[in-house]
């Protein structure tokens, strides 16, 4: 390693120079510290500041940065230094801000600021500027999982994009459940009357495109690699497979109705004159072939009455059926209501609902459904029986109060059953029997066939789809550079699909342009750093492999890790779960956190001054405490915060050195886990705090109370709340008493 | 020759005699103040009210009104209708915009007018005179006027229906128009904007065939207007001011109250503010004496 | 066979499709989505509740509940104040909707015969149309008597002080039980409306046969 | 953040919400330069003022944490604060913008330390809040403010005020003497992402917004459970600053409606089970939420969130629009109109109605160039001959976030594939 040269700069602005004294802050640099050239200046993040700075990389040749100035989180662009290793001291958020001005306070304060500028020197020395990932794959190619609109749409605005794409269809044909439509809902005002489907023009724009490269009845026999690199088996039906270089993939496998036979109540499977809404479009379509005239599958007489049951086997509270709303289904309706009615005003047609949903302007098109004389009828079906040609509608209607209400000689009911997602094999097995949402059909087939280490598909995540949890962030999957689109991962309609289609071709596109830079995908886009691992010093434990949120390191054959830096997404759960402490990062590693840990100074048990280390996730906790800094709401003296990437990546060596080393209590703040978890690795706080359960033995065999050690779910808006729970806390420890082990 | 001149449809109520015979005299000295010329529609018919219904169908109602149209056309040719009473207005205006938005129910009413010798060639407009004096005049022209303020008067303005749904008063709002406080400040009387009972619906010709239920909602609107500390009510619409003045008494009986608040026509508000008589305000036509207004009509004119 | 049971024959189950050939503005009744707007903004309403609710009985007609549709009270509650109109949100004529609907229980003969409105609605009517203009006395007295003649003096008693009142005001008129106001062309009023009434027949007829 | 100059391979984005930053850092994140726009001082647009999402009940500030980092660390995207593009003139990849910028008042040089705000007296509505309440005429706009920068609003300027803020900053970051300019930026494409607005909740007459204080409107509900909200997070009535326990919600208040927006708004249903929660959250004991509706449109797996709520025996459910609201002597609003499951008449006092207000597009009246092609609602359709305009997010249509943001990465893709054929002609 290049040997480094450290400079620390103190700011004295925002009131740090009236509140601390900077020139002990500077000495502090030089002694503790230990940094050959440490400054401080008037006005740090201004023209003149930064230009002393970058004056110092240019002619003092430094290379590493220490600035004690304000929060990292800001003036950013002014402590720009993108090539060199940078750490921030947080003196105004973290210690001026948060104190009061007044003399008794002057002591504690200026020591707090002491600390954070000798372990802002501990932490950049430990640390070097991220060069990059070198071990990535430069392929641009895009993998496209399914031929229906969803895939042909990704596969047409990927190929618009300029980059090439190969789609794999598993049926004979492109098209998918659109391809079997007879017209769609109207995407275009005046959204009065079904729609062409598109799907010819979509077909006929694949054909036509050399840049995208189809495979019909064919299927992924194997997937391995990472994004940039990924190797793709196309196993075709011919029995002969094809290999693929990939850069990312989309899969966009699409969705099942749910089987009506599963709903002998509503008629399904009891006659020929029960559909569902794949089956009524097969008889519009015949009837479109022929005289127009929709006829009774049973015996081919012209449908004079049809009822439509919404919610069939949807919306289920029962646990038997699915608990969730397809969305589509209300317009699917409301058009197939119009097959009839546009040819034959005649026809009677009464759509029974319990909820009408049809938003945006779907409110027209239902408006337009009721001028053309559909009938709506706001009721819960009970049964429907069939019986010779016709069927009995039992339902309660529940506008007029009628519970027994009922239709008699129905031509045709059509049954409107949910989409079920396309999505593979449920790697979560356990998840999915607890899922107390109910019969979801688990589909026993791979889609992907990943060569992953912790499964051959993509996770899901509730009810068989493979959304994303993240309202903000709607195509974070669990696996980097593999994107899920159309109604495999949420039930949607055509329109919402290729808007879809579209964005996750985006996602893709990106991945693969960043992965051939090294740079990490969302949420730390651009990230140059990635792990590294010292294999001599692995035992082979396999925890980094089991708990990497997105199944980015896999074990070769001696059942050593094999890190996919691609699919790494750097939130440092490997590290976190190393129990020999071989895994880092260059720019935060066990030791750039352990060097700050160390650099605090711990004043003997008389002192009466507690210290207290404060571990908070960089996403919530942290930006929730400088907002506590910015709004001047006061907390302890005594605590010393650093920063983590996600509680995941919080090794618990941080706990047990610090408590060895004599600080009183150990507070971890991160994020919500569990079902409705707030953490944007995913799975980390959740696998952080896993860890952390087993402290309490640690801390036995040190035989320290278990009040030592406190984990805090902490969201962003905590910016009252945390300030309340440091002090309480702080406040419990001197009640507890001073840490056994100081000035050992 | 008059600043502005219409063709008149009083209606039936408005007749000598008739139950608004004094909103009637209060507009003629209204109108000779305000120099607009009202010329009454020869021998014109009964607009069918809305309470016709039963009978009336659709067709019969339009030629109905339809008849008036023509008559104003032949003999006062190029004259804007102006109605006093709410629901004539209210159903000649439906006639209108019926008859403009269908050519069948158009030529039907011609075929019908036949039989009477009459026909139109084109549709007049229709106005209440509660827009020919906001619109034509304006608040500033009808204050000029004013040489006898209505100072320390407490006045609830009652819009009611017809006036104000489905057509309104342009610019008004349907749940709290605003113009009869307006014309009440205009007259230097003290308007109470927060009556939350303006809109509400005195019954209509339920006031006949089911008193118990118009009177329960009188009831709420005169209560309200007390309950405000008016003085007195007052309304654009003759059917309003019948029910809502002459069962009082019975409502009295019904619900033990003590109610009996006049309840005026604007016109006679004006009249009075510009200076007129009792008699020309038509005061006397009220089941309950406006004693307030009678003092002030009774009172010099400040000149 | 009885225009009721004519068009009960001719549209057999389809109940809407008769309202919205026989009734005015009877075509908008498909296109309530069941707020209840309307209803909440009915001033008769909030007393002693409707049978039926105008949507309500939107609901009914799409259920094909003729008979009780037809001989339901609850159209004749309507003040013609015209809330429900201004507050619907699909703009359905609700007032009109529900006048139609009574004109057409009334011309079927299946309204409550003494339905009060009813009556003094018909009343009204010839009333206004005999001399083409309304006589306020007859009008008032043919009310009273509507229960015959003991009931009349009855009501004509309860009614007293009311008219006596408006006496008083010189706003009703005794001298109009004898004559009173009335179009000069009342042959020509008659005439008219002779026609009139023959041409909404037919038109209704043709629609019921086409 | 660098500055890097505009040409037409540069993707101009309009609107510094969740769909404008998405679709900015997205095109970003993909190695375009982006011109982002944003005609507020800060960025996060209508979500920052979220107090929660549905159905997850997490808050927007945690996401918008996130994206802010990722455009600290992007020198591909150009910030334009408190500036409005006023027309775009040219063709599908090669656009030229006119956007004018607003004085800040406040340069680079601000350190948000804060002096300046201690200093002025003056007191100005703050829109943060929709307006229920002030905040000093020098401000930082939110906690999460970005840039971290304070402003001056523009009545304090020639003020004593003005010179006492000028006064109090040792930085010289105050500028009194800023003057609006207009610029003009070059792209190949542009993403239109200005989002929505409450609709006049005004015009609803028989609610009485604005007649009545103690009915108020679902987005200024958000401020009043919001911890840094006018109220630090409590449920009070504006009339009184009594608790308020008993809260109605009425949806479609503006939406599906011909007098009003005929379009459904599609998040309102989904807003108000989410504000039950604050009702509980704030309540626990007696808080209590009745939703009147007509449809409840908990589309696809919202619908778990619905059932959940259903389950609430704090919840109750009234199928019926609301016909009018009324006024008690207490100052409560008072719910008339018809239960139609079953035709139950209901006149119900509570102590604050809250109107779930539609979704009305910004793009609404807001002068964009002629041949923008919008459906009858004012929503941005996907047209060609809207050329390399791209609407996103909410101007698109009427979307929840995850749908806006999907929508906006859409948007994002189209706009780059328009670059690339420039960049790709011009190599």
């Amino acid at each position: 390693m290049a040997d480094i040269k450290v400079a620390a700069y103190i700011c004295k602005g925002c009131g740090l120079g009236e509140r601390l004294d900077t020139d002990a802050l500077v000495k502090t640099a030089q002694k503790d510290g230990k940094v050959p050239l440490a400054k401080s200046h008037e006005f740090l993040c201004n023209a003149d500041g930064v230009a002393m700075i970058k004056n110092d990389i240019a002619n003092e040749g430094v290379t590493h940065i220490m600035i004690g100035a304000c929060s990292r989180r800001a003036k950013t662009e002014a402590f720009h230094f993108p090539e060199h290793a940078v750490a921030r001291a947080n003196l105004r958020e973290g210690v001026v801000w948060i104190r009061p001005d007044t003399e008794e306070a002057r002591e504690t304060t200026q020591e707090m600021a002491e600390d954070y500028i000798r372990m802002g020197c501990a932490e950049v020395k430990a640390m070097t500027a991220p060069a990059g990932n070198l071990n990535t794959g430069g392929s641009k190619t895009l993998l496209v999982v399914g031929g229906g609109v969803t895939g042909m749409t990704t596969a047409i605005e990927a190929s618009k994009t300029g980059y090439p794409v190969v789609l794999v269809e598993k049926s004979g044909a492109l098209g998918g459940w659109a391809g079997k439509l007879y017209k769609r809902t109207p995407v275009h005002e005046p959204y009065k009357s079904p729609a062409d489907t598109g799907v010819a023009d979509l077909v006929s724009q694949v054909q036509a495109d050399s840049n995208i490269k189809v495979y019909l009845n064919a299927t992924i026999a194997k997937t391995d690699g990472a994004p940039g690199r990924f190797v793709v088996d196309v196993a075709t039906e011919s029995g002969a497979t094809h290999t693929e270089d990939i850069g990312a993939i989309v899969q966009a496998t699409g969705f099942t109705l749910y089987d009506m036979n599963k709903l002998p109540e509503l008629g399904g499977g009891k006659s020929p004159n029960v559909v569902d809404q794949a089956g009524l479009e097969a008889l519009a379509a015949a009837a479109a072939e022929g005289d127009g005239v929709i006829r009774r599958p049973s015996d081919g007489q012209p449908v004079k009455s049809v009822v439509f049951v919404q919610c069939a086997g949807q919306r289920d509270t029962t646990g038997q059926h699915l608990s969730y709303c397809s969305g589509f289904c209300c317009n699917a309706s409301i058009k197939q209501a119009m097959y009839f009615k546009d040819t034959n005003p005649a026809v009677d047609t009464t759509i029974i609902y319990t909820d009408l949903r049809t938003p945006g302007n779907g409110e027209d098109f239902y408006r337009s459904a009721q001028e053309k004389g559909v009938i709506f009828t706001k009721g819960k079906v009970a049964e429907v029986l069939p019986t010779g040609n016709t069927s009995t509608v039992k339902f309660n209607d529940l506008i007029l109060g009628d519970t027994d209400a009922a239709m008699v000689d129905v031509d045709l009911v059509v049954l409107a059953t949910g989409q079920v997602a396309n999505s593979g094999i449920n790697i979560d097995a356990l998840a999915a029997t607890a899922e107390e949402e109910g019969a979801v059909e688990v589909k026993p087939i791979s889609i992907l066939n990943l060569t992953y280490r912790q499964g051959k598909d993509v996770p899901q995540l509730k009810q068989g789809f493979t959304d994303s949890h993240f309202i903000c962030f709607p195509y974070e999957t669990r696996r980097t550079g593999i994107y899920t689109a159309g109604p495999v991962r949420r039930p949607m309609d055509i329109a919402q699909a290729r808007e879809d289609a579209t964005g996750a071709a985006l996602k893709a596109i990106q991945a693969l342009e960043n992965a051939e830079l090294g740079r990490a995908a969302h949420p730390r886009s651009g990230d140059l750093s990635f792990p590294k691992v010292r294999l001599e010093g692995c035992t082979q434990c396999k925890r980094c492999t089991v708990e990497c949120p997105f199944g980015a390191i896999d074990e070769d054959e001696k059942r050593f890790p094999v890190f996919n830096e691609s699919r790494c997404r750097r939130c440092g759960t490997c590290m976190g779960a190393c129990p020999v402490r071989v895994i880092s990062f260059e720019n935060y590693s066990v030791n750039t956190v352990g060097a700050q840990i160390k650099a605090v100074d711990i004043p003997d048990e008389f002192s009466e001054k507690p210290r207290i280390l404060i571990l908070a996730c960089e996403n919530d906790a942290y930006p929730a405490l400088d907002m506590a800094g910015m709004n001047r709401i006061e907390y302890s003296a005594y605590v010393r915060t650093i920063p983590v990437r996600c509680l995941g990546s919080v090794n618990t060596i941080w706990i047990t050195d610090a408590l060895n080393a004599g600080y009183d209590g150990v507070m971890l703040m991160g994020c919500k886990s569990g079902d409705e978890y707030q953490c944007h690795f995913v799975k980390g706080s959740e696998l952080g705090r896993t860890r952390l359960s087993k402290i309490d033995d640690t801390l036995k065999t040190l035989n320290l109370e278990s009040e030592r050690v406190r984990d805090l779910e902490v969201a962003i808006t905590d910016i009252e709340r945390l300030p309340e729970m440091i002090n309480k806390y702080a406040a419990e420890l001197v009640a507890v008493g001073p840490s056994p082990f100081k000035g050992f | 020759m008059a600043k502005h001149e219409y063709a008149f449809y009083p209606g039936c109520s408005s007749q000598k005699g008739a139950s608004a015979s004094n909103y009637l005299t209060s507009v003629e000295s209204m109108c000779k103040t305000l120099d607009v010329k009202l010329t009454e529609i020869p021998d014109w018919n009964c607009c069918g009210a809305s309470i016709g219904y039963a009978e009336a169908g659709e067709l019969p109602r339009h030629v109905l009104n339809a008849r008036n149209f023509a008559l104003s056309e032949q003999h006062l040719p190029g004259q804007e209708i102006v109605a006093t009473c709410a629901a004539c207005w209210l159903g000649a205006r439906e006639t209108r915009e019926r008859l403009t938005h269908s050519d069948t129910l158009m030529a039907d009413t011609r075929e019908a007018l036949k039989e009477a010798g009459l026909t139109i060639n084109e549709m007049p407009n229709v106005r209440h005179m509660v827009e020919v004096l906001i619109e034509d005049l304006g608040f500033e022209e009808m204050a000029k006027h004013v040489v006898r303020p209505l100072e320390g008067v407490k006045i609830a303005g009652y819009v009611g229906c017809q006036t104000n749904r489905p057509f309104g008063v342009a610019g008004e709002s349907f749940e709290n128009p605003v113009y009869l406080d307006k014309m009440v400040e205009m007259v230097g009387a003290e308007s109470i904007p927060e009556y939350e009972q303006k809109v509400t619906c005195c019954g209509g010709a339920l006031a006949f065939s089911e008193p118990e239920k118009a009177q329960a909602q009188i009831k709420d609107i005169v209560e309200s207007a007390y309950d405000h500390g008016a003085d007195m009510i007052v309304t654009p619409c003759p059917l309003c001011q019948a029910n809502v003045e002459i069962y009082q008494g019975q409502i009295n009986k019904r619900y033990g109250t003590k109610f009996d608040i006049p309840v005026m026509y604007y016109s006679q508000l004006m009249v009075v503010a510009y200076g007129g008589s009792a008699k020309d305000a038509a005061l006397n036509g009220q089941v309950i004496k406006a004693r307030r207004l009678e003092e002030i009509a009774a009172k010099p004119v400040k000149r | 066979m009885s225009a009721n049971t004519a068009v009960a024959e001719k549209y057999r189950n389809n109940f809407l499709k008769e309202i919205e050939e026989q009734v005015e503005m009877g075509d908008w009744v498909k296109m309530c989505m069941q707020c209840g707007v309307c209803s909440g903004s009915c001033p008769t309403n909030f007393q002693s509740a409707w049978e039926h609710p105008p949507q309500e009985l939107f609901m009914m007609i799409r259920a094909g509940k003729r008979e009780e549709v037809l001989t339901s009270s609850s159209m004749w509650n309507c003040t013609s104040c015209y809330n429900c109109i201004v507050r619907c949100p699909r703009k359905l004529p609700i007032t009109h909707i529900m006048h139609g609907i009574a004109e057409y229980a009334h011309r079927l003969g299946m309204a409550p015969k003494m339905q009060p409105t009813r009556f003094f609605s018909g009343l009204f009517w010839k009333n206004c149309t005999h001399t083409g203009r309304v006589n306020e006395l007859k009008l008032s007295m043919g009310l009273y008597f509507k229960d015959g003649f003991v009931q009349g003096i009855k009501n004509g008693m309860a009614m007293q002080s009311v008219a006596l009142g408006l006496v008083k005001a010189k706003r009703l008129n005794v001298m109009e039980l004898f004559g009173g106001h009335k179009c000069k062309d009342q042959k020509g009023v008659h005439a008219m409306l002779k026609k009139a009434y023959e041409i909404e027949r037919s038109r209704k007829t043709a629609k019921m046969a086409g | 953040m660098t500055e890097h100059v505009a040409t037409n391979e540069t993707i101009l984005v309009v609107g510094g919400g969740i769909s404008g930053m998405t679709a900015a850092l997205e095109a970003a994140e993909t190695g375009k330069n982006v011109v982002l726009v944003e005609k507020n001082p800060a960025l996060g647009g209508r979500t920052s003022q979220l107090y929660r999402y549905f159905p997850k009940l997490c808050h927007p500030t945690c996401g918008l944490e996130i994206n802010l980092r990722r455009l600290k660390g992007n020198p591909r995207v150009r910030l334009l604060t408190l500036a409005e593009v006023t027309g775009i003139e040219g063709s599908t990849g090669n656009y030229t913008a006119t956007i004018k910028v607003r004085p800040r008042y406040v340069n680079e040089n601000c350190t948000a330390c804060g002096e300046c705000e201690r200093a002025v007296e003056m007191k100005v509505d703050d829109p943060f809040n929709y307006n229920l309440s002030q905040h000093k005429a020098a401000y930082l706009p939110n906690a999460m403010a970005y840039p971290q920068r304070y402003v001056l609003d523009p009545a304090i300027i020639g003020t004593a005020d003005a010179d006492r803020a000028k006064a109090a900053c040792k930085y010289g970051a105050i500028d009194l003497d800023m003057q609006e300019e207009t610029i003009q930026v070059k792209a190949g494409a542009v993403v239109w992402a200005t989002g929505w607005q409450p609709y006049d909740a005004a015009k609803i007459q028989p609610y009485g917004y604005g007649r009545f204080k103690n009915v108020i409107t679902s987005v200024e509900f958000e401020r009043l459970a919001d911890l840094q909200g006018p109220t630090g997070g409590k449920i009070l009535r504006p009339s009184d600053g009594r608790e308020a326990k008993n809260i109605a919600f009425i949806q479609c208040a503006g939406s599906r409606d011909e007098n009003h927006l005929r379009h459904c708004s599609r998040i309102c249903c989904m807003a108000s089970l989410k504000q039950t929660h604050y009702v509980r959250e704030k309540y626990p004991e007696d808080g209590k939420s009745t939703i009147y509706y007509i449809d409840i449109r908990a589309i696809d797996r919202f619908e778990d969130f619905y059932q959940k709520v259903q389950a609430d025996p704090s919840v109750s459910f009234i199928k019926s629009k609301v016909a009018k609201i009324t006024e008690d002597a207490q100052g409560n609003p008072v719910c008339h109109g018809v239960d139609t499951e079953g035709y139950k008449r209901y006149t119900t006092p509570h102590d604050l109605v809250v109107l779930a207000v539609g979704m009305e597009p910004s793009v609404k009246g807001i002068n964009i160039p002629g041949h923008i092609v919008a459906d009858s609602s004012g929503f941005i359709e996907a047209d060609p001959a809207n050329g390399a305009v791209f609407g996103a997010g909410c101007a698109s249509n009427a979307l929840d976030v995850n749908r806006a943001v999907q929508s906006a990465t859409a948007a994002a893709l189209r706009a780059i594939q328009v670059v690339n054929k420039v960049a790709k002609a011009e190599a």
